[in-house]
């Protein structure tokens, strides 16, 4: 890795602010859907710091599973706590045998 | 920026009832609705935050440590006996050779997470619709037939690739379990709980695959898991895609799953704010609970 | 030239962090969805620049995977996550006209 | 040498000119009054940005597979996004969600739904201002 120091560090310096600043709403916020969607972009800052720390392939499985199959399964259980609440349900339902 | 008495909470609460949702669910309500306004108790977020930093302080002098301690001669060591894995990979290597163990514990507690979300199923299915949904959404069914096979092209090209450079089979099966999660939600798929007996067969083929071989070698080296010479890049392409298979199903079972929505009025399940919200749910002749009731 | 690839992947994440305002304050979901998607694009585009300015091959690998499962939140969000809370207007009854404080 | 200079500098324009286009996709999801207009914004100009910015990091590479899966990455992403708006603004509309339109009164309406509600349980006047006010500083 031939490239300057000080760009570098600039850039490793955004990505641990912008890790540390989205935690820091994800902890404050009470909206649960706001927090869903902070957390999948925590995922993805995520990859963004083990690529730079080197670590393509915990990158690799980062995104996959913080974009990907995580975020969609925060957003089943938020449909499940919205319609127990007594919002509307838009998918029928069909019991199994 | 707002306490427990939020009148915005008690609005809602007023306004369900006039349109006759029933039950009270005041506590609940205001997660979920959609203005963004409250936040949680600033004092809270701000004693988690000063509790952290000493505890962000400790790990790094702690691993400030370790990097000190850590013994100079194992990356020369791994370096060395590399050749002896069949992978060029160093990851891979020592997740698959040298240390066959944790990986194979690792699979078995994905398989344990697949089992414990089975049990809560309660019969009803989420994504119980036929399929072949999505011939009503065309341009979604066009981009699900560039997207899916190019996933599933990448994830076999990703397993492949573990051997040799950074990617690998968890890498593979969650981007699998990502295709399989969109097939799903777009009801192009109607996929099978883990009730069904070839999804546990390939669940447990993972850890199947692992023990199988790992005794088969047993003849041969003596010991659990430890490959003979020149058997070991085939036996660790065959695990590799067996665990990438197994990984992917499993996440999708988690996303399948997962506890389906009770009908509104359903006794089951209704959140009783006053008693032990589990055991009202699972008792099987519970009462709803009155709206009225304070 | 790798000064400046850095710089442009400074840029990108400076844009993405901008964007997530729009996460922060709504109004709707569909809106908090759409800057999470900003991510997903903007994302593939900050691995590719770093591909390049790491010279890490690998990356690409990354930003494939970025592309192929950005969709998956939006397709989720639109087909499961979208309920309508309690005391939004509904589908049937339009929303109340708007009165100036 | 010269071909090499050229590279470079066509490369260096190509990721400006997809910077630009990133810009302001992100200006425009910020600053546009509703969902389908920061739809617009976003799911088009960055699609663009994208498109230059994997130009200019293909004249980079140089081996000609690697131009093609960069290729084939950006026609996914470019399916994506479109793909992601359609179906978004479809179910924003059956949903209820109305397009601002112009000259029709609801000019200055930068968040429609939180004044929608505000409108509805009457306590949200504050937080909506607050809203504006950071929409327009």
């Amino acid at each position: 890795m031939t490239e300057p120091l000080t760009v570098g560090f600039v850039l490793d310096g955004l990505v641990a602010l912008l890790l540390v600043g989205l935690v820091f709403r994800l902890l404050r916020t009470r909206h649960l859907f706001e927090a869903i969607m902070l957390y999948v972009a925590y995922g993805l800052t995520l990859a963004l710091a083990w690529v730079r720390l080197g670590a393509p392939d915990i990158a690799l499985a980062e995104a996959a599973l913080g974009a990907g199959v995580t975020g969609a399964l925060f957003l089943n259980a938020w449909h499940r706590m919205a319609v127990r609440a007594g919002a509307d349900e838009r998918l029928p339902m069909e019991s199994d045998p | 920026m707002s306490g427990p008495t939020d009148p915005q909470a008690n609005n809602a609460t007023g306004a369900a009832s006039e349109t006759g949702t029933g039950v009270d669910h005041a506590h609940v309500r205001p997660l979920l609705e959609d203005d963004g306004s409250r936040d949680g108790p600033a004092i809270l977020t701000w004693m988690v935050g000063l509790l952290l930093v000493p505890a962000g302080v400790l790990l790094a002098l702690g691993l400030r440590g370790a990097a000190d301690s850590r013994d100079p001669r194992i990356p020369d060591l791994i370096a060395e006996h590399l050749p002896e894995t069949g992978v060029s990979n160093p990851v891979t290597g020592v997740l698959l050779n040298f240390r066959g163990y944790d990986t194979l514990l690792e699979v078995a507690v994905l398989v344990a997470a697949m089992v414990a979300v089975w049990s809560l199923d309660r019969g009803q299915r989420v994504f119980g619709l036929p399929a072949g949904r999505a011939r009503d959404e065309p341009v979604l069914a066009a981009v699900l037939r560039l997207a899916v096979p190019t996933a599933f092209l990448t994830a076999v090209y990703l397993t492949w690739l573990g051997s040799s450079e950074p990617a690998g089979a968890f890498q593979a099966g969650a981007l699998l379990a990502g295709a399989g999660v969109l097939l799903t939600v777009a009801r192009v798929m109607r996929p099978p709980t883990a009730a069904a007996l070839p999804v546990r067969i390939i669940a447990a083929g993972g850890v199947a695959g692992f023990v199988v071989v790992g005794i088969a070698v047993l003849p041969f080296t003596g010991a659990f898991l430890a490959y003979p010479e020149g058997w070991a890049y085939p036996l660790i392409l065959g695990l590799e895609a067996a665990l990438a298979v197994a990984v992917a199903v499993i996440l999708v079972e988690l996303f399948v799953d997962v506890p389906s929505i009770p009908a509104p009025d359903s006794t089951l399940d209704t959140v009783d704010p006053t008693g032990d919200p589990l055991g009202r749910a699972l008792a099987p002749d519970a009462t709803p609970p009155d709206p009225g009731a304070p | 030239m790798t000064a400046f690839l850095l710089g442009v992947a400074i840029f990108l994440l400076a844009n993405v962090a901008a964007g997530l305002v729009r996460v922060i304050r709504g109004p709707t979901q569909a809106d908090r969805v759409v800057a999470a998607q900003l991510f997903g694009t903007t994302g593939v585009a900050i691995l590719l620049v770093l591909s390049v300015a790491m010279d890490a091959r690998p990356l690409r690998d990354v930003a494939l995977i970025f592309a192929l499962l950005a969709v998956v939140i939006s397709v989720a969000f639109v087909k499961r996550g979208w309920v309508r809370a309690p005391g939004q207007p509904s589908r049937a009854e339009p929303s109340l006209p708007r009165e100036e404080p | 040498m010269s071909v090499e200079l050229m590279v470079n500098g066509l490369t260096v324009v190509l990721l400006v000119i997809g910077c630009f286009f990133f810009l302001a996709g992100t200006v425009g999801l910020l600053r546009f009054p509703d969902l389908y207009c920061r739809l617009h914004a976003l799911t088009k100009a960055d699609a663009l940005g994208l498109g230059f910015v994997t130009a200019g990091v293909a004249l980079q590479l140089g081996a000609w597979h690697e131009i093609l899966l960069l290729a084939a990455l950006w026609l996914l992403v470019l399916s994506a996004a479109a793909t992601v708006c359609h179906i978004l603004a479809s179910e924003a509309l059956a949903q209820g969600v109305e397009p601002i339109q112009a000259g029709a009164g609801r000019a200055g309406s930068m968040d429609s739904e939180v004044d929608a509600s505000s409108a509805e349980d009457g306590s949200e006047g504050g937080d909506g201002a607050r809203a504006r006010r950071g929409v327009s500083p």
